[in-house]
């Protein structure tokens, strides 16, 4: 069920400006990775490249391969919906439907894929993303509400029901705890822990111990000056990452002595 | 006030005449036309007539071109058009003659002042703009018992293209040729300036709403206005149906047209007295053969109905038209008899 | 949906609640409140738009009044003698078929122009490439301009061509009430029929419905779209989830606007139209609209009938009203509750 | 401003950039690709918009080529005989005049409507209470909805009450050329002047406008909104940085479609404008318009006059299209670059 | 220039909702309060209650009283506009104006207070608020391309950069360094702590140790089960917070036994 991915010389464009600058990277499948580096170094834009959310964007552009599974995702033919449904995603900012009660948010992604939902398959679908992103206790008696009416990190931890309800080889998350207290924190920790096991995941954080916490592997982007494309720095072990980089660079912005 | 749309299913009919007749026209008939076609078909269960009032203009064009079974017009067809109408309808060419007769009203609205006699001298100056004060001495001239205030005149055309425009701007070419300069057309001359508005109604009402103003229109539209009297010789002469009637028997027939073709030279200079020199003929279109008999049956009972006494007066009721004169409706019935199968 | 409108209502649970009403600065001695100056242009624009608002309704209230104003003599003619009303049976049995064949060129137009509006919308939104959008942008516009008469022209021309296609309608649907022959078998000769004038109609609410709809498609927030596309949706599947939804109101009103605009168009139903009595075949000569009766009718109207035909009017605006207001309380009524 | 479009077009400098095209899944061999099912909705969709694209394309050619075909005779009288055109001077000193008279009532018209329904559409959006909004949307509904025959009528009757008011306006202002008395010193007796029907004009677009710029206000994001106020901002300075920037494009389409609307409105021109020769002077009669000239003289045109007024409705799909391009150019230039 | 904020028996509705119940908190002038606590439990509520921001939901309500300097800013006759002028706030949600440059979104505030500014005082302040934002250096070639072409951290930057444009005398923070990478977010406690010696600031956070490092005071929400209102448990000395709270919930939650 899951997938590995490699991204080979992969350079990201915003019409002219390239944002990043070749990248290298190889996440194999059933493991966390996280991506950390300084705001701006272009960690949202490598994420967005791997489900093909970056050519959404008016202008934008790729040059380079992603493969999955071998298959480059870039290639002539490949279908981005087809890669979509594949490798789910948690974006920065939370954008539930405001549109949607909450159980039509937690659904909307698997009503997508044409499946056929009984209603208690439904309802036992909607509990367990729920349950599984924390967010069950605080909405079961407002199932039938809309999303809009939540507070910002219930509006998060509804994304990510709504992303793991479908069940993806993939799941991209992007700094997915930003708003979240620490117990809500730790359960989605957790929750990344038991999707490993199935599932290959990326995630953005800035929170260090974070990184350290969930992720196998770690990826160090940074930029090097404004106007400069973002750069991978390192990409190792998340404990070498943590204890014993190989680049200065990483080792200063660990340590925060960095700018 | 027409038929409506809602119209009454046919009571019964008295003949065995069956299918469709398509007239297109003059708007003007329309209100006369509704009149007919319920009548008439009334009295032929089997006939529906269905008449579109685009205008005379593409009433011509439409029937020339084949497309219509008879047309409405209110002026006579051209020369080209007779010619054209020769293509159409075979060698005898196209028939023509008059349905009605439709006095042009020249209407005014001046407080205080109740009757209006005119010249056309005087009239075409007010019209094109040189008189512009009710208190003016030319019209004093006319009415010297008259108590004629200090007040603008307003003189209202109409904007659009009407056959109105054209009758009545050939009578005051006719009667008053010094004056009116103008080309003849159905557009009122540009270059005299005034209030223009769409339609009778339009014409209507802005003189009923303007003090001071002065308008002409069809007779049957005036309601509650004045209107002048037109001097015709010596005299004053008030709008009457007989009086324009009168008009129609002393003009001369369009010379060099077939003995089918009843187009009149109105004689708006006409001295005689007791007539009405500004009026309208309105026109029937209908082809000297048809392909088939059964149109040929329809379209001659059809027009007859149409000039007949009944016909007259239910269209005099509804249309406010003068009815044609006995004469002239035996004229019109002996070309009607003439309508034949084409071969 | 975000609606933003400061004043707020009290929460019924919040007795003591406040609003946002008053205009005075906190009286904090030794502050910044020298800067809470008399902000003109807000007073001024608080002050324009209600003048606005208000000279809107006046406007309204304006040429209601006047229709009224001028349907008394029919009112009177009704009441003492019906049989003076055009038609001889009364005001009511003159003007239902009119209802009738205006409701149903107004809802055919719709019918036909909606789906392709907003098909044409989405299409400049979130389909054409990047520089065939504005082209339609201009085409729109421009169909937008062309005067009625010229589409009734046009319509003329185009219903001379419907004939045979009205034909094979009524040879093979002839079954269905809307498409049967006339009395005598065929079809309108001259293509002159209900069906053709509103389709002249749908093509004339065209424009109106696919401008305001593309505006508001064009507006769809970005976060939704993406949202929509990370699941794995389609384009199709993506203007469902989000850019449907969000437009829902846009449609709405774009949808009455085009409502409006087909239930008030007079001069290309009057020339293309061969009123007649109402029929339910669409494709023989027959029906006729309000506005058409009017412009058909008020040239050579005077008096009473001029009278009768503004009550006409008057009627339409009724139903426009009604029309309206049942349309938005279905809406409402289908929306999710709370959004 | 979100516009997504995702046929994305190649960065530049980005050589080997891909773009999404194709329709194959990845051939990726033990995974759920059985759930790349062929997607009917979406093929349905794609045809069905590019059909209505295409459909509308193929309706503006046909009412362009009506117009040409049509206007043939004209341009070969114009170059054999111009005398014989109306006027007897050729077609352009024929068209010239009504071009201008048609500009200027147009201008006028949006002049007045536009602010006036900006206005009402801030005031529903973002100032009348709650309960009272819809209640306006109904009201501006309406409006679209009168027929504009009845719109004509009813500038008869105000024609009539306008007269002091241009009288008034000739002697203080007179020295504006567009308020001069006429010739003889006095103003239109009838007030069926060019103000006159512009000002009905501007009623009878005012519905257009503010529909569409109300759905935009009205989907103004929140949190741009609650940013402007959180910054201090009045109402007025909300609507200034939130409402107004978002709603630019709206506002736009909106004007350009109530243009289309004035620059193609017969009936209601027709009847209330008393046409003459050109004059600078709005409040003595005089002038005419495109439309208006159509329409009152196309029922008793035939031959040449007929193809000479439908030439003169080709001039004005000509005018609508330059001035859409001008208006749309210029509003480009002036907007943030890159958003 | 600063203000203190008594805030007396307040409850905040959302319709007929009671988000949040009987809140008595007095805030001292030149000073940081942190606002912790779970994720819906009212934070945001309370807040934007402080600059009448509330208000502006449809639907939404107060009663009870916030007296800023004694003066009720819910009293009869108190205009609303004037109390956000003195209070500036930073939203949980990024939100720059789309459609303005970089440096317009910075200046928006300040133009509002009709204060005529001269070109150079413009960049001066300009540069200054970017800088106290830590986001000079990254945009200072594009300060007139449009806001929105930045990463997520950027601009929560420049909104932060555009509250203090304005120098409001209280400035509430809503979750101001969820989008941040560790070295913004030391700078803007920097930043946050240069503030205090003019200005009120009120912070909601949901980093423990933030508000350990930031805060002079800390108020701890918590919400006793979904449907049921916030509460204000306690409000004291951070210090006293994080290691000898009164109550027995603000110690669960500090150390992490919650839920
Ligand atoms: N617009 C709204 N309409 C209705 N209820 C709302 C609305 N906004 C928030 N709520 C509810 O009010 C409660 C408090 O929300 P609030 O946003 O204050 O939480 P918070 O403490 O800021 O949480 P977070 O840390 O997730 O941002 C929650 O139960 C939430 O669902
Ligand atoms: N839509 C866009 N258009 C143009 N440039 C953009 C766009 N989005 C981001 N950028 C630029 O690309 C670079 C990388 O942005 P990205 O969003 O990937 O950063 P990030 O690492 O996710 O930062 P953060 O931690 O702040 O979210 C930044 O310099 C940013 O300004
Ligand atoms: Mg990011
Ligand atoms: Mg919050």
């Amino acid at each position: 069920m899951s997938k590995q991915i490699d991204i080979k010389d992969l350079d990201i464009f915003y019409g002219d400006f390239r944002a990043v600058d070749g990248v290298e990277m190889q996440i194999k499948p059933r493991s966390v990775t996280a991506f950390i580096g300084p705001s701006g170094c272009g960690k949202s834009t490598v994420l967005r490249t791997l489900n093909r959310m970056h050519e959404v964007i008016p202008g934008a552009s790729v040059s380079g391969e992603v493969l999955m599974d071998g298959t480059d995702i870039y290639g002539a033919g490949v279908d981005p919906v087809n890669v979509r449904r594949e490798v789910g995603m948690v974006f920065q900012r939370a954008n539930p439907f405001p549109t949607m009660s909450i159980k039509e948010n937690v659904l909307a992604g698997v009503r997508l894929n044409n499946r056929r939902l009984s209603k208690t398959e439904a309802d036992d679908l909607t509990e367990r993303a729920l349950r599984g992103a924390n967010l069950w206790n605080e909405v079961k008696d407002r199932l039938n509400l809309p999303g809009s009416g939540l507070s910002g990190g219930q509006q998060q931890r509804l994304c990510i029901a709504r992303a793991i309800a479908v069940e993806p080889e993939v799941l991209l998350m992007d700094e997915p705890c930003s708003a979240l207290d620490p117990i809500s924190t730790l359960a989605i920790e957790d929750l990344i822990n038991d999707l490993k096991d199935k599932y290959t995941v990326v995630i953005v954080t800035h929170n260090m111990q974070q990184a350290a916490r969930v992720s196998d592997k770690t990826a160090f982007f940074n930029i090097a000056g404004t106007g400069k494309p973002g750069k991978l720095i390192e990409f190792s072990e998340t404990s070498t990452i943590f204890s014993n980089p190989d680049k200065e660079e990483t080792e200063n912005y660990i340590s925060g002595r960095f700018g | 006030g027409g038929q409506s749309a809602t119209g009454e299913e046919a009571s019964g009919g008295n003949s065995d005449l069956q299918g469709t007749l398509t007239g297109i026209g003059a708007s003007s008939q329309k209100a006369a036309m509704d009149a007919w076609t319920a009548d008439f078909t009334s009295q032929n269960s089997g006939v529906t007539v269905n008449y579109s009032p685009d205008g005379s203009g593409a009433g011509r064009e439409q029937f020339l071109a084949g497309n219509a079974q008879f047309a409405g017009s209110d002026a006579h067809l051209d020369d080209d058009e007779v010619k054209a109408g020769e293509e159409a309808c075979g060698a005898e060419g196209a028939y023509e003659f008059p349905v009605y007769i439709s006095p042009i009203a020249v209407t005014f609205n001046v407080k205080g002042v109740d009757e209006l006699n005119l010249s056309p001298e005087t009239m075409a100056k007010i019209f094109k703009g040189d008189i512009t004060n009710w208190n003016d001495k030319a019209i004093k001239a006319d009415n010297p018992d008259a108590d004629l205030p200090d007040l603008k005149i307003t003189a209202v055309h109409r904007a659009d293209d009407s056959g109105t425009t054209e009758n009545f701007a050939e009578y005051l070419k006719a009667a008053a040729e010094k004056d009116w300069d103008a080309e003849v057309d159905g557009n009122f001359p540009k270059e005299y300036g005034g209030e223009a508005a769409q339609g009778t109604d339009g014409v209507i009402q802005t003189v009923s709403d303007t003090d001071g103003a002065i308008g002409y229109a069809d007779a049957s539209a005036v309601g509650e206005l004045s209107t002048a009297k037109v001097k015709v010789g010596d005299e004053f002469v008030e709008l009457s149906p007989e009086a324009a009637t009168k008009v129609v028997d002393a003009s001369e027939r369009v010379e060099g047209r077939s003995e089918g073709d009843l187009a009149f030279d109105l004689a708006r200079d006409t001295t005689e007295s007791g007539a009405y020199p500004i009026v309208l003929v309105s026109y029937h279109l209908v082809c000297s053969s048809y392909k088939d008999q059964e149109t040929v049956d329809m379209v001659k009972a059809w027009e007859k109905f149409v000039v007949s006494e009944e016909g007259q007066k239910s269209a005099a009721d509804s249309a406010g038209s003068a009815p044609l004169s006995d004469d002239l409706r035996k004229q019109i019935e002996e070309v009607i008899d003439s309508i034949k199968v084409e071969g | 949906m975000p609606i933003s409108t400061e004043t707020t209502e009290p929460g019924p649970t919040g007795p003591g609640s406040t609003s946002e009403s008053g205009q005075k600065p906190p009286q904090s001695p030794a502050s910044r409140q020298q800067k809470a100056v008399v902000r003109p242009g807000d007073r001024i624009f608080s002050a324009a738009t209600l003048i606005a608002g208000i000279l809107i309704l006046v406007i309204l209230a304006g040429v209601a009044l006047f229709l009224l104003a001028q349907s008394k003599d029919t009112i009177a003619a009704q009441i003492s003698d019906p049989s003076q009303i055009t038609g001889g049976k009364g005001f009511f049995s003159y003007v239902w078929p009119l209802v009738i064949g205006t409701l149903i060129s107004a809802a055919i137009a719709l019918l036909v122009a909606t789906p392709f509006a907003l098909g044409i919308a989405l299409f400049t939104t979130h389909m054409a490439p990047r520089r065939l959008a504005p082209m339609l942008g201009y085409v729109i516009d421009l169909l937008a301009a062309i005067p009625s008469v010229v589409y009734g022209l046009w319509g003329i021309a185009l219903a001379g061509n419907l004939t045979g296609f009205y034909l094979w309608l009524s040879t093979w649907f002839g079954w269905i009430p809307i498409f049967a022959p006339g009395a005598d078998g065929s079809v309108s000769q001259t293509g002159r029929t209900m069906l053709t004038a509103s389709l002249v109609l749908s093509i004339m609410i065209l424009p109106i419905i696919t401008s305001l709809t593309r505006e508001i498609f064009l507006q769809t927030p970005r976060l939704q779209e993406e949202a929509a596309l990370a699941l794995g949706a389609t384009r199709w599947e993506m203007i469902r989830m989000a850019v449907l939804p969000f437009g829902k109101s846009g449609i709405v009103s774009a949808t009455m606007l085009g409502l409006g605009r087909a239930l008030g168009e007079t001069m290309a139903v009057a020339m293309i139209l061969s009123p007649g009595v109402l029929t339910a075949s669409l494709v023989v000569s027959g029906n006729q609209t309000i506005a058409s009766e009017i412009a058909q009718n008020f040239p050579e109207a005077a008096g009473l009938r001029l009278s009768e035909l503004i009550t006409v009017g008057l009627v339409l605006f009724v139903i426009t009203l009604l029309v309206n207001m049942g349309a938005r309380a279905i809406v409402a009524r289908t929306s999710v509750k709370g959004s």
